[in-house]
């Protein structure tokens, strides 16, 4: 994106800039759409084994959080954006010790305790 | 008071707070102390041992502090001669050992940790020549009842087991969630209902021990208390005998009374039994087939399993037995190793047939 | 120790929606700030979003004989929900763009287009919502259900705030024009609309993806 | 109860009197408690009629809504922050003194109710932790870290309002279930199944639930607040590397609020859901499983305890350095310990329920995490005592708990090592051991911090000192009464003696309980003694002042402005260029100068937001406790409205003009002048009016 403000550029440059700012959106529309229908379609018409699915579905899903954050978010590895980037990647990085440790611990009680409630 | 008087003052009372701590702590751990710092059993006696290791470890980091500070604050006071140095900030010397010194030995007790913590496993069984004795213990508000499978009989307000013998116990809790814990011998371990877990103990040789529920659960919470008992093995078997003799079966008026809220005195009271011993001992004769695994599934119990009409309530045949001849003769309840006399009954072994023959309706 | 003074992005440079250029630079600054954290706040609601999908997994097995997510989740109504909140997410886009380029007609005919699908989306939610608890899926039933109803219904209910947020900004166009508290409003209503769509993806992914393989 | 009343007071009744129940049950136990609760709910009603009628007589209402109820001023925020959390402090100090009296003669039974008893030490931890500890360093928090960074205001003033709003709802809350009873017996941590329904049934676990509730979302915010102020708000050449230490521990806090927060709204908010909608996370039965619930309250719970001592931790990096005359030692290494310190405490927190029954693998790896924190935390203690290594240490009131604080902390971290060895662990868990540990820490290391920030940056906010003298008794009074009231807990503890049991039955506790019961009356002694040191300043302020802002030849920011500061805090933002900017000032002739150029001052306008938040919040949750929905209904709407509605707002600033901010600070500078600078030795006379002599001659190195 450009770091200048809007209102010194000509007319001509605006309605270019903002063509491609609305390709860009529409690019990670199309995206979002194919990573959408990928997991649904397998889901739907395919046989595939449980594990391949899941695998899919688990890739697929986390390209599309890159493809949202990038084009409707706008974070990008951009200087400018290293401060939100960073954000982000902390978050991830709590929510996987929290959700991972939540998991791994409640599997493990579950095996030895309770295994009723093992999926 | 002057500044330096004041630091004066201070390090003088510093001092003397600084030397109560290990004072405290020596005094405490005296023969007479109740808990772990007097293990009974191979367990408790490996913790004992690891806490000491701990502290020792420990004890290298911290102690220069204790010591330090006070000399510091001595030699750097405001009206002192020592250099003053304002402006120094830093030395790369002092830096490295203050982060390696902590980083040694927090890898030392990580190894430490590492090794002892799957040792200890709580379910983990305890290496003997001998099979461990198998006791289903479930939990109630507020009292403990021992199940004794292979036996076929149940306790509550005390756990008798075998010295010199592994006690593998399986754990549940008919309520909510508490800890069951004998300090003596070893390991806590909470139950949950719905849930097992697995707690392996051993006493090394007879004794009395407190038991206790260590995770709050509502007013009956501290009356949640039993006696452990270990004894030898013919005494054991005497036990076995007198419970399948004097014992009430546990049966479905019995065990709705149990799961009443209420400690192990007023669940004897409820039950009709004298309560005038200590500690309000209840035996069940007979239990129902399974009973442990049907309380934790949250199903039914099967009483038709329990082959025996529901006996009145009040009748003759009280249950609750005084704890023990001899241990009214050792003449304190505290829970130190008194030697258990084997029983006087051990010979008899009474069957409880002639209870089955009061058949079903 | 380095000798640069702190210099603060300014605004424009950041946010491709947001035009402050006619502002004061405090101004903008504050508004700057006020993005950031909110930022920084959708960062804590993920972490709840993120617990309770840990939880919902662990509740898996809960189900108490109760029905599961094969007796009770509809692969076609999720794809329609689905494919709802990501043209929303688009629309939302078509109308950060008609913000920054000062399209004032525009921005208000994508905000509510945007509304439209957010309405729909939460329509075609409760009607699943329905068809479960004719099942039997209500949250009372099991362990399992509880998780499914502590989850994805708190997404539904941010996609209802994030909506009424939508009408109270109109009206604040509607009073004062397009100005900076308003433009700063929709900056930060975009994020919140977006991140819904990111959780989204988790949920359709998890719950009723993996729920239905 | 007709159909209309419970439609209004929902399932409010005559028994929610703290008196009822000794109208129904005459027995001597059942009496005594019922005057003590009736006692405890009259002082709650008669302080309350009192506050009133005192600012009615006064003609204050005017001046206590427009100066601070509605301000947006982030120190006037802070300062009631602290007000919340001392007027709670000494409540919970009270409760504690009653439970070690109980105790105290508690073999066999005593004079508490067990469920009595149990409220006490339920109020007691969840006041002393959400309400005590966390408005306290916030509002110092609040208070001190604009003025380190040469700000004029947090990033969201308005958003400060209702995070105070909020925890006043919350322990209003608190205060109201002394009235009408009664309040949870779960313990401050709820744990379900007994916090269920089914076990428990009545309003107390649901106004332990909101309460908690109403602080846990205030931190949030707060944090949200904290985080963005510190990035976006520092003056200019103030890099993060400049920043005072303080402020990076309110970075780290706020930034373990932000991510801490959240795993204990899911737990309240889940079991909130199986109380009132019929869900099943925690229950026993159909699927629930209530080990999620322990495992989400202490990822919140571990995180928390760090939220706890940090803001300490900094505190006492200024104190130490200032006190010895010095730089602090290894700035950047206390910098980075406090960021491991702060993200491995999300990597820990199993270690408070080793005993759950998992693996033994999963224990020992989260017990040597845990013991990695004792790495950082011990460079930490290391720094300060080299801070004081070669200086000049003066033992002030603050340097007083500084002290008590390294000494007994790093006990503390002993027992802390021990309880993280699982092996141990399963032996003390659950125990007064564990109790002794965590005071340990909480004690000197949480409160002692705040009662040594409070001495350090009281002459700021104010303008004048605390009275010394009484400020060393209530400190001696405070480390004797914390020895002798939490260290024969230890003992206790080893000895396997349960935590919260109102009565026991074992005859060798009976003189460790004593001796803990004279601790706690020591500590009654020290609230009395901060009441009197509070009350002897206020009297004696003139004699005391130190308008001119700098008391103790400090070293950062906060002190290079007027005490007590104006609104705007820097009459012109001023300009950082290294560490410990104002005695870089001091030191190079440079404080104090007459800025060449004055501008219009933008602050934010007084707002209605904090006070209408906190109502309604607070008539939200009353209402949910006694299930009387029309009042849930109403406050939500008006809620959602008064949000909306502020959107609307456009006048949120007002201007003070560059001629104002000129005549107030000329006529500060020209007093400044006419003060006599001050020796160090003489900061504790009535001399000191805040002017620091300049640095001592020829110790310079
Ligand atoms: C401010 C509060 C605070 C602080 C700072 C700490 C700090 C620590 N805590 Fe504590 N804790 C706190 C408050 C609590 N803790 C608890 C419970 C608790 C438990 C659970 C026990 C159980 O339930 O059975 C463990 C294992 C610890 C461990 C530790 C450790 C290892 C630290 C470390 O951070 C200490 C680090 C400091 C050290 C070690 C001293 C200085 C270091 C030096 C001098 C050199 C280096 C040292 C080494 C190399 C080892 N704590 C509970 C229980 C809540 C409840 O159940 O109700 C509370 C409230
Ligand atoms: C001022 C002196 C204090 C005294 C005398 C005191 C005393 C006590 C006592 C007697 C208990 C109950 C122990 C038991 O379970 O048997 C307790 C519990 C507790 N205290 Fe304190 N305390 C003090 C200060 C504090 C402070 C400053 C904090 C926190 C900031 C605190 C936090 C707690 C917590 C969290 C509990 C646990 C409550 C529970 O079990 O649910 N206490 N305290
Ligand atoms: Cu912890």
């Amino acid at each position: 994106m450009s770091a200048s403000g809007v209102e010194q550029d000509s007319a001509a440059q605006r309605a270019q800039k903002k063509a491609r700012e609305q390709r860009s959106y529409l690019w990670g529309f199309g995206l979002a759409l194919v990573l959408t229908l990928i997991p649904f379609a397998m889901l739907a018409f395919t046989a595939v084994e449980r594990m391949t699915l899941w695998l899919t579905i688990g890739a697929c899903a986390l390209i599309q959080v890159v493809v949202h954050l990038r084009f409707f978010l706008h974070i990008t590895l951009d200087r400018s954006k290293r401060e939100d980037l960073l954000l982000i990647l902390f978050t991830v990085l709590i929510l996987i010790i929290l959700c991972g440790g939540t998991l791994w611990i409640l599997f493990d009680l579950y095996q030895r305790m309770l295994p009723d409630m093992m999926p | 008071m002057s500044v330096s008087g004041r630091i004066e003052h201070f390090l003088r009372q510093g001092s003397r707070y600084v030397l109560l701590i290990p004072m405290l702590l020596l005094s405490g751990c005296g023969s007479d102390m109740p808990g772990f710092m007097n293990p009974q059993g191979p367990i408790a006696q490996a913790q004992r041992h690891h806490f000491w290791v701990v502290i020792a470890l420990v004890m290298v980091v911290v102690i220069p502090v204790i010591i330090q500070t006070p000399l510091i604050l001595w030699r750097y006071r405001y009206r002192g001669h020592a250099v003053y140095r304002p402006k120094w900030d830093m030395s790369r010397w002092l830096d490295i050992i203050m982060w390696a010194v902590p980083l040694l030995i927090v890898a030392i007790l990580g190894v430490y940790i590492w090794r002892q913590t799957h040792e200890l496993d709580p379910y983990r069984s305890i290496a003997s020549d001998k099979p461990p004795l198998e006791i289903q213990v479930v939990g109630y508000d507020w009292k403990w009842l021992f199940i004794y499978p292979d036996q076929g009989i149940a306790t509550m307000g005390q756990l008798v087991i075998p010295a010199d013998r592994p006690i593998a116990l399986e754990l549940t809790s008919a309520t909510v969630l508490q800890s069951f814990f004998i300090p003596a011998l070893g390991s806590q371990i909470d139950v949950m209902n719905r849930m097992v877990t697995k707690l392996h103990l051993e006493a090394d040789h007879p004794g009395r021990f407190e038991g206790k529920n260590m995770q709050y659960n509502g007013e009956g919470f501290h009356h949640q208390r039993f006696i452990t008992r270990a004894v030898e093995d013919n005494a054991f078997d005497a036990f076995v005998a007198r419970t399948r003799r004097q014992g009430r079966p546990l049966d479905q008026d019995t065990y709705a009374i149990i799961a009443d809220k209420g400690d192990n005195r007023e669940t004897a009271r409820a039950l009709g039994l004298d309560t005038s011993d200590t500690d309000a001992v209840i035996r069940f004769s007979q239990v129902p087939e399974g009973l442990f695994h049907t309380i934790m599934g949250g199903s039914p119990i099967d009483w038709s399993a329990l082959n025996v009409a529901p006996p009145q309530l009040g009748t003759t045949r009280t249950s609750v037995v005084q704890t023990s001849e001899s241990d009214q003769s050792s003449s304190s309840e505290s829970t130190s190793a008194a030697p258990e006399s084997s029983e006087p009954e051990s010979a008899e072994s009474s069957s409880p047939s002639h209870e089955r023959k009061e058949a079903q309706p | 120790m380095s000798q640069r003074p702190l210099a603060l992005p300014r605004p424009q440079a950041r946010h491709p929606g947001l035009n402050l250029g006619a502002d004061h630079a405090h101004e903008a600054d504050s508004r700057e700030e006020m993005v950031f954290g909110f930022w920084v706040f959708m960062m804590s609601d993920l972490i709840i979003f993120g617990l309770l999908m840990a939880t919902y997994v662990t509740m898996l097995g809960g189900t108490a004989g109760g029905p599961g997510p094969k007796a009770l989740f509809e692969l076609k109504s999720v794809l329609i929900q689905t494919m709802l909140l990501l043209v929303s997410s688009a629309t939302f886009g078509m109308a950060s763009i008609a913000l920054k380029y000062q399209e004032k007609r525009r921005l208000v005919m994508w905000l509510l287009i945007t509304l439209a699908l957010g309405f729909a989306f939460l329509f075609f939610e409760l009607r699943d919502f329905h068809t479960m608890f004719e099942k039997g899926g209500v949250p009372s039933r099991s362990g399992y259900l509880s998780a499914f109803f502590s989850l994805v219904p708190l997404h539904g209910l941010h996609v209802a705030g994030a909506s009424v947020w939508l009408v109270a900004l109109l009206g604040q166009m509607a009073v004062h024009g397009l100005d900076a508290p308003v433009k700063t409003g929709i900056l930060r209503l975009g994020i919140l609309w977006h991140f819904l769509d990111i959780v989204w993806i988790g949920i359709f992914s998890l719950v009723y993806l993996g729920g239905l393989s | 109860m007709s159909d209309t009343t419970s439609l209004i007071f929902g399932r409010l009744g005559w028994d929610a009197l703290p008196f009822w129940s000794m109208l129904t049950d005459h027995s001597w136990l059942s009496i005594i408690n019922g005057v003590i609760a009736t006692g405890a709910a009259g002082m709650v009603v008669l302080g309350a009629l009192a506050a009133v009628i005192l600012v009615t007589w006064l003609g204050k209402w005017r001046y206590l809504w427009s100066e601070w109820l509605t301000s947006p001023d982030h120190k006037k925020i802070g300062i009631m922050f602290i007000v919340i959390a001392l007027v709670m402090l000494a409540r919970a100090i009270v409760e504690a003194v009653f439970m070690r009296a109980q105790q105290a003669v508690g073999l066999d039974s005593g004079f508490l109710t067990a469920e009595h008893f149990g409220q006490l030490f339920t109020t007691h931890g969840t006041i002393m932790v959400f309400f005590m500890a966390m408005p306290f360093l916030t509002g110092i928090i609040n208070y001190v870290m604009p003025l380190q960074i040469g700000a004029r205001d947090l990033s969201f003033p308005v958003l400060n309002q209702v995070s105070l709003g909020l925890t006043a709802a919350g322990a209003a809350l608190v205060m109201i279930s002394l009235v009408l009873a009664p309040f949870s017996i779960g313990g401050w941590t709820g744990y379900p199944p007994f916090t269920e329904l089914a076990r428990n049934p009545g309003a107390g676990v649901d106004y332990w639930i909101w309460a908690v509730t109403l602080s846990t979302l205030s931190s949030t915010l707060t944090g949200v607040n904290f985080a963005v102020t510190i990035f976006k708000k520092r003056a200019p050449g103030m890099t993060l590397m400049r920043m005072p230490l303080f402020t990076w521990t309110a970075l780290c806090t706020a930034i373990l609020m932000i991510f801490g927060m959240p795993p204990l709204t899911v737990a309240t908010g889940l079991l909130a859901l199986d109380r009132y909608l019929d869900f099943h996370m925690f229950t026993t039965d159909l699927g629930g499983n209530m080990m999620n619930y322990v495992n989400l309250f202490w990822a919140f719970g571990h995180p928390e305890v760090y939220i706890l001592i940090l803001p300490p931790f900094g505190i006492f990096s200024e104190v130490f350095a200032t006190f010895s005359g010095k730089r602090i030692y290894g700035y950047k290494i206390l910098v980075i310990a406090t960021m491991c310190i702060a993200v491995l405490s999300f990597t820990v927190w199993l270690h408070h329920f080793f005993t759950m029954g998992q693996s033994a693998h999963i224990n020992a790896a989260f017990g040597i995490a845990t013991m990695l924190i004792g790495i950082p935390t011990g460079v930490k203690v290391y720094d300060w005592m080299l801070t004081m290594y070669r200086g000049r240490i003066r033992l002030s009131v603050p340097m007083v708990y500084a002290i008590g604080f390294i000494m007994l902390f790093v006990l503390g971290g002993m027992t802390g090592i021990i309880l993280a060895t699982p092996s141990v662990d399963y032996q003390v868990h659950n125990s007064l051991f564990l109790v002794a540990h965590f005071h340990n820490m909480l004690i000197p290391g949480l409160l002692f911090g705040m009662l040594s920030a409070t001495n350090f940056w009281f002459p700021k906010a104010t303008g004048f000192r605390l009275e010394e003298r009484w400020g060393y008794r209530a400190a001696f009074c405070w480390i004797i009464g914390f020895m002798l009231a939490f260290f024969p807990l230890y003992v206790l503890g080893m000895m396997g003696m349960p935590r919260r049991s109102v009565a026991y039955f074992e005859p060798q506790y009976v003189p460790w309980m004593i001796v803990a019961g004279i601790g706690a009356l020591a500590i009654l002694c020290a609230l009395l003694c901060l009441l009197i040191q509070l009350w002897v300043s206020i009297r004696d302020r003139h004699t005391n002042n130190v308008f001119a802002g700098d008391p103790w030849d400090g070293r950062t920011l906060e002190w290079s402005t007027a005490s007590p500061p104006p609104e705007y805090n820097f009459p012109v933002i001023p300009e950082v260029h290294s560490l410990d900017a104002f005695m870089t000032e001091k030191e190079g002739g440079r404080a104090w100068r007459v800025p060449d150029h004055y501008g219009d001052i933008e602050m934010p306008a007084n707002s209605v937001m904090g006070v209408v938040i906190g109502l309604t919040s607070l008539a939200m949750a009353f209402g949910l406790v006694w299930y009387m929905w029309w009042l849930v209904i109403a406050a939500g709407v008006i809620t959602l409205a008064a949000i909306v509605g502020r959107g609307f707002v456009r006048h949120t600033h007002r201007i003070i003009s560059a001629d104002e901010v000129r005549t107030t600070h000329e006529r500060w500078l020209e007093r400044l002048r006419q003060t006599a600078p001050i020796d160090r030795s003489r900061e504790q006379s009535t001399d000191n009016h805040g002017r620091a002599m300049p640095p001592v001659e020829g110790a310079v190195q």
